[in-house]
């Protein structure tokens, strides 16, 4: 099962296209560009077709409710900010998964990493006293959730490089281990009673967004999809311009080459899962520091999942994650507001559509296109 | 301000939303029982109910807020869960009446208790109570030392169902010992019926003959288990009876729907008032099922011992303890 | 086009193939190929790297089909058959790169795909049975439930002729059969292809090495670029000449001992690579590597000879630090590097060309650029870690023009060079820091002429500017072309160094089968 | 029952869905196509399993619907990866979010619920006795959840298409080049992996009497994990299968001791399978062509 990771992501551009001072041919650009956008149209075409099919199922019309899924997320701020808090998470999720996914590994687990990552940032804030200004509390809280995340995602990397245990195989398993101990920490020692969390935080946190501007007024977006969009552009950076990251993407391309050159494929393996679970980690923040001060059981619950779905569509690639973040918060949100006419549980069956769709598009139009650049 | 994104504007008559936990319609529990109850109201009372179930975490609060920006008179969060979010919304629309099924309350630093704000009515229930009737039934009726619980998730709420049970247990039967196993620690503990029969299966096999399940769908499994083995499980929140008729020995019920009509008719009538309400078994709010189903099941002996030892909890006689 | 052929044999040939083109995406691996292949013959088709033989031949096994043109066997239109419809019409193909499942027994590998039943299930005594006559038939020896990932190179290019000949394959094509065999394993597969051909058989051959083209074949075909350009009777031509028509010019082969060697001098320098006593555990053997010992001087190649599978990979893999040493001791310049990473080896003037490209030398999705400077890139890092792309790119553009990389744009990914290019890329690299000591395997493995004439240069000349080379090559013919000693290896030991001088074909090939010295 | 006997039952009764859903992974990772689907089969043949003992009042009938669930779900997961050459991981997640969404779908549609369906027809249907053979006869799914490895181990080991799946998913140039159809023996692999996984699924549903959402509750991804630590054997896979089973059942039979806080023991089987990963198993080697074209 090596290969769930090493295939799961092959490298479309060579690093840095944008430096290369080749001169590239338009039609090689054009290529690229429907090489880029027809997957996503024909995805949004097919999942379209079948969201049809289901809401006529239910009596209803499809462009009511294609609306209404418009209105209540894009078609007004509330809606918008809500989203917004979604993309938070998954952005954070879909990067944890990419970055193993760049190292040829697995990373199943953003979900306990989150979760570990929340609850960090929850005793560091609980820790420090009262009315701690936010300038001093939030950059601690963000030190806890990535330190928590990468501790957790350290284990499945230490355990790949020394006993080759398989990633997929310990990050499941690490899951429950770290949701389980989370839950004794909740019950055992910091529960408010009758409730699932933390005592509230007192030292200060991310405002939310509704600071900047008063549309967003009681919607869960915060200050910490800046910090998560930092973490991609950080990512980015990170993977295609430094050392570092050409190391861990030869690693996770040929890491029989990789180790060749001398680099020590174990190392970068511990390095990648836990940069990989730091990530995972950090997206705890959005919703202990930003939205409701305190660490919930069960607040992760599915984004590890949807990381994975956010990671691949978006190509393992900082700025698609956040395109794909955006858009599975679009879906999950949408769900909420056509509740009223069709079942909500319409669009998680959307979600593995467009993700389908998505993966079987993008080889076709590729070959789709390569068939006709033979004919000229 | 929050999108009207699903709610038809509303002029006039009796508007109430309800947002559901979780579990949503169709848990053959408290959910049903809430939706019960506001259908009971759009029947009585012509009210106009608008049911919302919420996915992930965030969605809660947009749930409430939705329904709170659309003027309802009534907004109300079926669960635990909702309790913050209820806080905060009932202070930023201090018009809107809102209530809590289940609202669980926050101490201050020095254990007091923090009261809701006047908009919002805090119902509680005595689960506590209603357990340690069917925890005396139980042991009354089970022709054995061993009583088992399977709880759903491992949570304090769970706790409360199992140190009331364990208390009703002991009160009758000072020797009795009661096995209490806990399916899981994430959410997804209360919809595992997998691992609910085989809990039920290997405390039926230990020599337990009647197990109570606090567990969400997870005790159709422990429904399941009892049919096979042919022994006896009590259900849970509602009458669940049909589960697994001739080995529902009973059910500890609570009245949500009632609770929920019975808050729709205040808001109609003015007479909704916020604060704490609790729901024990001298407000009928919690309570086990004794009909022409389960009559067989119980001697009569033993049902006029239980309602000897309801009529004492009523009077305070009997004090039930609500934690482990 | 036909014009180029030279008349037609006065038997209709049994295969015909007539205006033949394919495309791969942008790539026209078959423009216009045309081939008769006479009943009873044995037919070499040679040609440079990327000329299309391998594509051609496969369309003829029914693998893929043609974009245009006919095939013809026996005389039927076969046009767009199936392998299965190949198999059936007894046209048998061996690969370039073998075609066996290495996780299935040698019985297994054979019956696949037309399984012997009994009831439901395969009836495994009759197919060993059977499998086991038909290697007996064909003089082959092996024990068919033995897994194919253990057998050597050479015997699984047995098994390989084996699934053909059980088919019932009349017309054999081989791709590069002899690329992994030694002197001995050659002689025997031309006495199995010539019985074939004397019972009747037909067999096309694909091969770089112009002497056994010289030697076994009785027409020859070259393939240029995808056209059939030049068809001849394998009498009167010599390798030279063939050379020339695959090339379209005039080439120095490396099997020609007319190759100026520098003096052999008496070297008194301390040794550059000292090996002492080394073993190392294998995969499948205990001892890959056991208790070998040698030392290379400065400006000097040691070439080690022997049979693939012997424990040439282990030693090299051991010294470049790829692979745990059990016992013994590595030096490098007089430090004993035998517990260091790969990374402090390279630092101290270590370099390795892998045996397998694909695998362990190349990034195939890396660009060319990125390939050359994998493993330096420490040496290109800026403050705060970033790469200096500038100065990547700066210098990729000359190593591509030193080392002569088509095509020279620095991005081009790795994985779209023909192999020939893919192997310049990673002896470039390795070449491109000061070399104290190279480690070279199987340096021009499945590379045409004109690029091995590259190789064999740029060896020499890092040789001359001081590097210590460790040289392992299953042609014989390379390895008395190129070092100073030679070493043979067999068995996980070595069994004999000889200068030079001394060495010959004759003298090292039985040592690479086990007789001893 | 004694309580060897009783855990043995446990045992036995909780691996029977991980054998199943094991017993298909292991034929379509053999053939190449990585199995992260399992769970969404399972779920999906719960699902239809369930409906199509509503609607016919049959168990039986109940498994085949469940079985023709899961092959659907497969066969979207095959022309996926195989005619559209989808990357198997994406395609993977797809169907597991697909099964996710579409049980909830159909179950709200058919049933008006968000949790549960009603309660069908299924297979423990009478009272048992309680003991070890009566109560693994009681649900006809289990003996033949504890068959399926020996059946699929012949298949594998013992048959052509057995043969062919083994070349495939380690060298299917290989098998091309000798007349074997790849993407055939791909397909059926798959199907095969939907059917027998589906079969799990149908065995929680009919056990239940009854769907509940989300009920294969990661079950699939434990029978995945039984693949990998079983190295890709059929025989081996199944005894982690039971494995699992049993670390399982140890944990509920400690639950009810209290001696530690359940979280603890909650995590009995997780910390044990990696233990046993770290100690026992070593560097497993994954079919050559697995999740490759
Ligand atoms: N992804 C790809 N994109 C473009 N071209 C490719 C790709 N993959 C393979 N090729 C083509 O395939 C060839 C590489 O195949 P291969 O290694 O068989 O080359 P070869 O011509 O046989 O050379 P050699 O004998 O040296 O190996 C290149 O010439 C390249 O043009
Ligand atoms: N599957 C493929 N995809 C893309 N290109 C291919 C493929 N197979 C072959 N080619 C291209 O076709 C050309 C001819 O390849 P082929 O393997 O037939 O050459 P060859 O004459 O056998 O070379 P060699 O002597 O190196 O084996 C190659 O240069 C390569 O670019
Ligand atoms: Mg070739
Ligand atoms: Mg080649």
């Amino acid at each position: 099962m090596s290969d769930l990771d090493a295939t799961a992501m092959r490298e479309e551009n060579p690093s840095t296209v944008s430096e290369t001072m080749v001169i590239v041919r338009s039609r090689d650009v054009r290529n690229r560009v429907i090489e880029a956008v027809l997957p996503p149209l024909v995805a949004l075409l097919v999942s379209i077709v079948v969201g049809d099919l289901l809401i006529l199922a239910v009596g209803q019309s499809p462009g009511a409710v294609y609306r209404l899924m418009l209105e209540g997320t894009w078609g007004n701020a509330y809606g918008f900010g809500q989203v917004l808090y979604k993309t938070t998470t998954l952005i954070c999720t879909g990067l944890a998964v990419s970055v193993g996914l760049r190292a040829g590994l697995f990373n199943i687990g953003a979900e306990g990493q989150l979760a570990a990552g929340g609850m960090a940032a929850a005793l560091v804030g609980l820790a420090l006293p009262v009315g701690t200004t936010a300038v001093i509390a939030v950059p601690l809280g963000v030190l806890g959730a990535l330190a928590a995340g990468g501790a957790v995602g350290f284990v499945p990397g230490a355990l790949r490089a020394n006993w080759g245990a398989h990633e997929v195989i310990t990050t499941i398993m690490l899951n429950f281990i770290v949701l389980a101990f989370l839950s004794w920490l909740v019950s055992a020692h910091l529960r408010v009673p009758e409730t699932l969390h933390t005592p509230p935080i007192h030292a200060g946190a991310l405002p939310r967004l509704s600071v900047l501007w008063n549309g967003f007024h009681g919607s869960a977006a915060n200050g910490s999809i800046l910090i998560e969009l930092c973490a991609a552009l950080i990512l980015g950076w990170y993977l295609f311009r430094t050392r570092g990251g050409f190391e861990l993407r030869a690693v996770g391309l040929q890491p029989d080459a990789a180790e060749n050159a001398g680099i020590n494929v174990g190392r970068t393996w511990i390095r990648a899962l836990t940069l990989s679970g730091a990530l995972a980690g950090l997206g705890g923040i959005n919703f202990v520091l930003g939205y409701e001060r305190y660490y919930e059981e069960g607040f992760a619950t599915g984004a590890g999942f949807l990381g994975i779905a956010v990671a691949l569509v978006g190509r393992s690639n900082p700025l698609g994650v956040v395109l794909a973040a955006l858009f599975f918060a679009t879906l999950s949100q949408g769900g909420l507001a056509i509740n009223a006419l069709v079942p909500k549980q319409m669009v998680d069956a959307l979600q593995g559509v467009v993700i389908l769709a998505m993966a079987a598009s993008v080889p076709e139009v590729r070959r789709l296109l390569a068939q006709a650049r033979g004919k000229r | 301000h929050p999108a009207p994104a699903a709610i038809a504007a509303t002029t006039g008559g009796l508007d109430v939303g309800i947002v559901f936990d979780v579990g949503g319609r169709g848990d053959k529990s408290f959910n049903d029982g809430a939706y019960r109850g506001g259908e009971r109201a759009e029947q009585a009372l012509g009210a106009r109910v608008h049911f919302i179930e919420p996915g992930e975490g965030s969605d809660r609060e947009a749930g409430l807020r939705l329904l709170a920006a659309e003027h309802m008179q009534l907004v109300m969060g079926v669960g635990f869960i909702f309790t913050d979010d209820l806080t905060a919304l009932a202070k930023e629309y201090p018009d809107t009446r809102f209530a809590g099924v289940d609202y669980a309350l926050a101490l201050d630093s020095a254990g007091k208790v923090i009261p809701p704000p006047p908009n919002l009515a805090a119902l509680k229930f005595r689960e506590e109570q209603g357990s340690f009737l069917v925890g005396a039934l139980a042991a009354l009726v089970g022709k054995s030392k061993k009583l088992g619980f399977v709880g759903g998730m491992d949570i304090p709420l769970i706790h409360k169902f199992e140190a009331g049970y364990r208390a009703g247990v002991m009160y009758v039967c000072p020797d009795c010992t009661v096995i209490a196993q806990y399916a899981g620690v994430t959410p997804e503990a209360f919809r595992n019926p997998g691992r609910g029969k085989e809990l039920a299966l290997s405390q039926y096999q230990s020599g337990v003959n009647v197990i109570f399940h606090a567990s969400g769908s997870t005790g159709l499994g422990v429904f399941e288990a009892a049919r096979q083995m042919d022994r006896l499980a009590i259900g849970v929140d509602a009458d669940q009876y049909a589960e697994a008729p001739g080995h529902v020995l009973t059910s500890m019920v609570k009245g949500v729907d009632a609770v929920v009509l019975d808050q729709i008719r205040r808001a109609r009538d003015g007479s909704f008032h916020g604060g704490v309400q609790e729901y024990g078994l001298a407000e009928h709010g919690v309570g086990y099922i004794y009909d022409e189903h389960n009559r067989a099941l119980i001697p009569d002996s033993v049902h006029a011992r239980v309602e000897e030892i309801r009529a004492g909890i009523i009077a305070g006689r009997i004090v039930v303890p609500a934690v482990r | 086009m036909s014009g180029m052929m030279s008349g037609a044999r006065s038997t209709a040939p049994i295969v015909r193939l007539t205006g033949i083109a394919k495309r791969f995406g942008d790539c026209h691996a078959v423009r216009d190929a045309s081939l008769e292949v006479a009943a009873g013959e044995i037919h070499a088709l040679v040609g440079e790297n990327g000329a299309g033989k391998s594509t051609l031949m496969r369309i003829l096994a029914g693998i893929s089909p043609p974009d245009a043109g006919t095939i013809e066997v026996g005389g039927r239109d076969v046009t767009g058959w199936t392998t299965a419809q190949a198999i059936d019409a007894s046209v048998g193909m061996v690969h370039q790169h073998f075609m066996l499942v290495p996780t299935l027994t040698i019985a297994e590998n054979v019956i696949l795909g037309r399984e012997p039943m009994r009831g439901l299930a395969i009836d495994f005594a009759r197919a060993e049975r059977e499998v086991t006559a038909a290697a007996e038939k064909s003089g082959f020896r092996m024990n068919v439930r033995q897994l194919v990932r253990e057998l050597s190179v050479g015997e699984q290019q047995r098994v390989e002729i084996l699934k053909t000949l059980v088919r019932g394959a009349r017309i054999l094509i081989l791709d590069e059969p002899t690329a992994v065999l030694s002197p001995p394993e050659v002689e025997e597969l031309w006495r199995v292809l010539r019985a074939l051909r004397d019972e009747g058989g037909t067999i096309i051959l694909i091969t770089h090495k112009l002497d056994e083209v010289a030697e076994i074949s009785d027409t020859i075909t070259v393939v240029r670029e995808g056209r059939t350009v030049a068809r001849f009777p394998t009498a009167g031509t010599s390798p030279a000449s063939i050379a020339r028509a695959m090339v379209g010019r005039d080439v120095v082969l490396a099997g020609d001992a007319t190759i100026a060697r520098r003096d052999e001098r008496v070297v008194a320098l301390a040794p550059a690579l000292d090996v002492r006593h080394l073993v190392v555990s294998g995969e499948q053997r205990q001892r890959a590597v056991n208790d070998v010992s040698f030392t290379i001087q400065p400006r000097e190649i040691l070439g080690i000879a022997g049979v693939e599978g012997n424990g040439q990979s282990a030693l090299i893999e051991a010294i470049a630090g790829l692979r745990s040493v059990e016992s013994g001791e590595i030096f490098l310049d007089a430090a004993d590097v035998t517990s260091m990473p790969v990374s402090d080896r390279e630092e101290r003037g270590l370099a390795h060309i892998p045996e397998d490209r694909h695998r362990r030398g190349l990034v195939l999705d890396y660009s060319i650029a990125d390939n050359l400077i994998l493993g330096r890139q420490r040496s290109y890092q800026r403050r705060g870690g970033m790469l200096d792309r500038t100065r990547i790119l700066a210098d990729a553009r000359a190593a591509i023009a030193v080392a002569d990389i088509r095509p020279s744009d620095p991005m081009m990914p790795a994985r779209a060079l023909s192999g020939g290019n893919q192997q310049k890329v990673v002896i470039a690299r390795a070449l491109a820091r000061e070399t104290r000591v190279l480690l070279a395997a199987q340096p021009t493995r499945g590379v045409d002429v004109g690029a091995i004439e590259l190789i064999h240069a740029r060896l020499r000349a890092a040789r001359d500017s001081g590097a210590a080379i460790l040289l392992v090559s299953a042609e014989l013919s390379e390895i008395l072309a190129l070092s100073d000693r030679v070493a043979v290896m067999y068995g996980g030991r070595i069994v004999a160094i000889v200068p030079r001088s001394v060495a010959s074909e004759e003298m090292l090939g039985p040592l690479m089968t086990g007789a001893s010295a | 029952m004694s309580l060897a006997l009783a855990f043995l039952a446990q045992t036995l009764r909780i691996a029977v869905p991980y054998l199943f859903a094991a017993a298909g992974g292991v034929l379509a990772e053999r053939a190449g196509i990585i199995s992260l689907t399992l769970e969404g089969f399972m779920l999906g043949g719960a699902f239809s399993a369930m409906l199509g003992s509503y609607w016919s009042g049959s168990p039986w009938i109940g498994a085949l619907c469940g079985i023709a669930g899961g092959v659907a779900l497969a066969l979207l997961h095959a022309v996926s990866t195989i005619r559209f050459k989808a990357d198997q991981v994406v395609s993977g997640i797809a169907i597991n979010l697909l099964a996710v969404g579409l049980t909830r779908y159909f179950l709200k549609l058919v049933f008006d619920s968000s949790s549960n369906s009603l309660r069908v027809a299924g297979f423990s249907a009478g009272t048992s006795t309680g003991s070890l053979i009566g109560g693994l006869l009681h649900n006809p799914l289990i003996p033949f959840g504890l068959l399926i490895i020996p059946v699929v181990a012949w298949l594998l080991y013992r048959t052509p298409f057995g043969l062919r799946v083994r070349a495939v998913g380690e060298h299917p140039e290989a098998a091309t080049t000798v007349g074997v159809s790849v993407k055939r023996v791909r397909y059926v692999a798959v199907a095969l992996s939907g059917a027998l996984a589906a079969l799990g699924g149908a065995y929680l549903a009919l056990d239940q009497h009854q769907f509940t959402d989300g009920m294969s509750a990661g079950r699939g991804f434990i029978a995945l994990a039984a693949i990998i630590f079983g190295r890709w054997d059929p025989v081996r896979a199944g005894i982690a299968c039971l494995f699992f089973a049993a670390a399982e059942t140890l944990q509920i039979q400690l639950q009810g001791m209290q001696a530690i806080p359940s979280q603890f023991v909650q995590m009995i089987p997780y910390v044990l399978t990696i233990v046993a990963l770290v100690g026992l198993v070593g560097r497993a080697m994954p079919p050559a062509a697995l999740g490759r074209e």
